[in-house]
């Protein structure tokens, strides 16, 4: 089952550690003028510091190593396939020749950079992303986002979305193995079975759609009990501490000697 | 009153007539139990109370007002509604935001809805999940935080459809004492619905029994339970030791002056039957 | 089909932010038209939101590679939306899958919501449309809805990769598209067409189930009855 | 023994140890209960037994053989699982079609399965239901709508998670006398998770109770509801009358032989210690 292990990511952003009591604007910011640089700049060396960077701090507060590995490899791997079609195709200097049962390939230089440079970025990138989502729950990174002048609307069905996906997951899980049980998803190497799956599926989801909107009907009910007036996200209950200033000018600090190092 | 039904009809979309005639009354102060079967409509005369639902005919009233003159922020300070399933009303990411959604809705400043939130979750026992996501809290946690949510309103009456279902017997007590308790100590009227006949006795100053969409039966739990047919037409039945009571009153001819509803009184009764034997042979 | 965080330049990774603004702007001006009629608009595309997020978490068997793949909802969200309310509703579902699977990313989320959030919805409501006014019917309509949306966001995506690669300006365009687009031909159609299937099944079985949600949603009209099959 | 479970485990992802060694076995032909209080693993046992979740350690035995060497379709043949919502399992229109969907899954010819679906429904009491569509039943009809869907295909074993949960008194007798006739006549081994202690006595042969990922308690009712105070630990409590006999015997000294745990068997308490203290003046 894909979908169960992922929403793990939420539980570990639970846990009590030095980057999940930063405040969640701090890691906004920062995340985000990191990940403009890692984009943004030229050559792999500061990438590629970022991506050691973000990987030593999640592994500092003790994020399960097959969590990040697991995560990282299919953005890696993708990153991977699109580093060799480029050291192929982007001609210029060669680099070497493969010589495979008479057909010649040749790598070329140019492309080798370029194909780092991608793979870098990539590595740098979705690193970052991580330690950010593993260190901050969405419901603050929601707020981090309305302070940022995200408009409210989204963050508000955001966080709905998020909240709902947990009821509905558990209520699409229970439906699916209900039709397991009755056989609804027979061996899918046959095609007849293959049939009967796509078929479940689609009245699974139809189902879970069907769910989704009664629960919209209910929770609205409940809403209006307690005074509904349009806005969902009327208050930031958590009161915000003081902008915690020294984390976000030492983070930045440490950046800007990485993108000095590596330039 | 803080509420009167008078006349309640409702019609659902599809012509289910889920409430036909339905006349109900809840003095203040009181712990007032509703008792009806599955789909006899108390889950309907609880949105036609609360406004959530407008009745084809008849006329409701909180607090002697009508409740067409009410604002809804006047309306949902004075009651307060909490649903069945907690996953409906627990719609804010953490326990906190969840329970501060209403006050906010109130235009209340800041340090009051602080305020409020944390007297609401300390009154049902929960302070400390002020920061906990919603979905990492038990049923019965739920639970507690969504009547916090309704707390945090200080309404003067809370309606609770079926708040004990789902919960184990340890559960379903404790959310049972929550309501005893505010309704002595902050003095909020309860007004529940419930199909389990065994709560009734042990906490309901006054019954309703709700069947087909009409008011049944009305008054103190002694009352309604001696009538035991037309509880059995409703789909309901005596609470167990009521039960017992009968049996030995009408198959084994033992005298006792009053049906027992409670193991309390039922212990009682045992205990004079057989000590009126005992003298009985005295003599 | 998302382009991951590093795959684009910056100066087209900020360009589809700019492009894709546009349209969320045209989104939220809807939520907000709709909200004032129904209040209940909000709670609903919460609830709308989920449903789709969870749709496209479920694995599909794909017969002949004997790999699975997962829908991706978008077509299902125009459908019952509407195009431009489906991309706010994109965005967020991007955003999620950012943060919860490093799938996608935040640098490219403009371009991803370009293409998935909007050319995808755009064409799948479109196609829908078109072949409810046909006069197909309903399980037909969002079928093909759900393949024409699916190959929207496919060639808008191999176009922005054409354009917006690190190194792909060297080769014309053209050229450059042609490489995307054969490169997840084997991907991508299957894909569509599973997505159709969904689609369809689950637009048909929700019309024979519940025919007054797709009523309350204006999507079938006020008591025509006859879509709704066997409601007694 | 058609089912078994030796030294079970099973962590969620969170990391819940949600089954922590537990063992059971369930005799063909018998009437089991499994008692269990919120969150103490009775779904997750059942997802584990039935193939849904896989162990992390220990064995499931079905019929003798270990769960891993049937086919699932060999193994839905055996075993029925009946959820405790019934919404979460019927999935198709209507009442006829759902029934057949196990059926026709199953490749039976098409007058087979209408025989089945017909035999089905008239095993719950709902054959005139056969092409009413799922979303006009009641509560009480979906569930027995969702047993019949199991029972077409005519599984040695039910198992049922909490059958009564949600339905009101008479709602929840039918279905646990629809379960004992399935039981009796057709010779379909029951195993029922409730948190219903009432319920017990009434019905079980054989009863399990679940406490916090493992087995507690295992016996006749009579055994199990003997250790009052193991009971109470695991957020249960003795059935009311069973209550009633306690107080008695513990603090009126009444003489009783046994725990009643039925109505019945109250009432022939009651009845002989009248008796007795009759006697015991006579003398
Ligand atoms: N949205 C609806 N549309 C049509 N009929 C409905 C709707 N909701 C409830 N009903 C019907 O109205 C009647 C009363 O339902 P209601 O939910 O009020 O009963 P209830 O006493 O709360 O039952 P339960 O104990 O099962 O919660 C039932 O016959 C039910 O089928
Ligand atoms: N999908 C899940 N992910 C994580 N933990 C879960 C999941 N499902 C159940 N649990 C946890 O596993 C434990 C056992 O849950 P389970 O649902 O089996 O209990 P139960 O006895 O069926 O309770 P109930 O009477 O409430 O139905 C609980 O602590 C529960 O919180
Ligand atoms: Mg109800
Ligand atoms: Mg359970």
């Amino acid at each position: 089952m894909v979908g169960e292990a992922y929403l793990a990511v939420d539980a570990i952003a639970q846990k009590d550690n030095v980057f999940t009591r930063m405040d969640a604007r701090v890691k906004v910011i920062l995340s985000i003028v990191t990940l403009g640089a890692v984009i943004g700049l030229p050559g792999s060396r500061l990438q590629l510091g970022v991506f050691v960077l973000a990987i030593l701090s999640m592994l500092a507060v003790k994020i399960p190593f097959r969590l990040i590995f697991s995560r990282l490899l299919p953005p890696l791997a993708l990153g991977t396939v699109v580093f060799w079609v480029m050291v192929f195709f982007q001609e210029g200097r060669q680099m070497f020749i493969l010589d495979i049962a008479g057909l010649k390939l040749a790598g070329y230089w140019e492309g080798f950079y370029l194909g780092t440079t991608v793979l870098a970025r990539i590595a740098g990138s979705v690193a970052m992303l991580m330690l950010l989502s593993f260190t901050t729950p969405i419901h603050e990174l929601g707020y981090a986002l309305i302070w940022l002048r995200v408009p409210r609307v989204i963050v508000e069905i955001l966080l709905l979305t998020y909240r709902y996906l947990f009821v509905l997951w558990d209520e699409g899980m229970r439906i699916r193995q209900a039709q397991t049980l009755r056989l609804g998803y027979p061996a899918w190497r046959k095609i007849s079975g293959w049939k009967q799956a796509i078929r479940s599926t689609a009245t699974l989801m139809g189902m879970v759609f069907i769910r989704a909107y009664d629960r919209a009907e209910s929770t609205f009910s409940a809403m209006q009990v307690r005074a509904y007036n349009g806005n969902i996200t009327g208050y930031d209950f958590k009161n915000w501490s003081k902008l915690q200033t020294k984390y976000l000018v030492s983070s930045l600090i440490v950046l800007f000697v990485l993108v000095v190092v590596s330039v | 009153m803080i509420l009167e039904a008078q006349q309640v009809h409702y019609t659902y979309h599809d012509g289910t007539n889920a409430l036909q005639g339905t006349d109900i009354a809840i003095p203040k102060g009181q712990f007032v139990i509703l008792l009806g079967s599955n789909g006899s409509g108390k889950t309907t005369l609880f949105k036609v109370i609360t406004g959530l639902l407008k009745p084809g005919r008849g006329e409701i009233r909180v607090d002697g007002r009508p409740i067409k003159e009410y604002s809804k922020e006047e309306l949902y300070r004075k009651i307060g509604f909490v649903f069945q399933d907690p996953n409906d009303q627990l719609f804010a990411p953490t326990v906190g935001e969840d329970v501060a959604f209403g006050p906010v809705n109130l235009k209340l400043d800041s340090a009051e809805v602080a305020r409020r939130v944390k007297a609401a979750l300390e009154m049902v026992g929960i302070p400390h999940l002020l920061n906990k996501p919603i979905h990492y809290l038990s049923y019965g946690q739920k639970k507690r935080a969504s009547i916090a949510g309704v707390l945090a309103m200080k309404p003067e009456v809370i309606i609770l459809d079926e708040p004990t279902a789902g919960l184990d017997p340890a559960g379903a007590r404790e959310i049972m004492r929550l309501l005893v308790k505010l309704n002595k100590e902050e003095r909020i009227t309860i007004f529940m619905a419930t199909h389990d006949v065994d709560l009734v006795p042990l906490y309901a100053d006054r019954v309703f029994v709700l069947f087909k969409g009409g008011i049944l039966l009305a008054g103190t739990p002694q009352e309604v339970f001696n009538q035991k047919e037309r509880l059995r037409n409703a789909q309901l039945r005596l609470p167990r030791v009521a039960h017992l009571g009968e049996i030995l009153f009408k198959k084994d001819n033992l005298l006792i002056d009053k049906l027992p509803l409670t193991i309390g009184e039922a212990r009682r009764m045992v205990i004079s039957a057989v000590k009126r034997e005992g003298e009985r042979h005295a003599r | 089909m998302h382009i991951q965080d590093g795959f684009l330049v910056g100066k087209w990774a900020v360009g589809w932010y700019g492009a894709a603004s546009v349209f969320v702007a045209k989104g939220l001006y809807d939520i907000a038209e709709r909200s004032k009629k129904a209040l209940m608009f909000k709670p609903l595309l919460g609830l709308v939101g989920a449903a789709v997020f969870f749709i496209s978490l479920l694995p599909i068997p794909v017969p002949i590679t004997g790999t699975s793949s997962h829908p991706a909802g978008t077509p299902m969200a125009a459908i019952l939306v509407g195009p431009f309310v489906s991309m706010i509703l994109g965005v967020i579902a991007l955003i999620l899958q950012a943060l919860l699977f490093a799938h996608g990313g935040l640098t490219t989320l403009g371009a991803n919501a370009f293409s998935m959030g909007l050319m995808g919805s755009l064409a799948s409501y479109g196609m829908f449309r078109l072949g409810r006014k046909m006069g197909l019917s309903l399980g037909i309509a969002a079928c093909l809805a759900g393949i024409v949306g699916d190959l929207a966001v496919y060639v808008t995506t191999s176009l922005q990769l054409a354009t917006g690669m690190p190194g792909t300006h060297g080769m014309s365009v053209g050229k450059a598209f042609m490489t995307f687009f054969v490169l997840f031909m084997p991907t991508q159609l299957p894909l569509a067409l599973l997505e159709g299937l969904v689609t369809g099944g689950m637009v048909s079985y929700i019309a024979r189930v519940r025919p007054d949600i797709l009523r309350n949603l204006g999507i079938i009209k006020e008591s025509h009855g006859e879509e709704a099959g066997n409601e007694a």
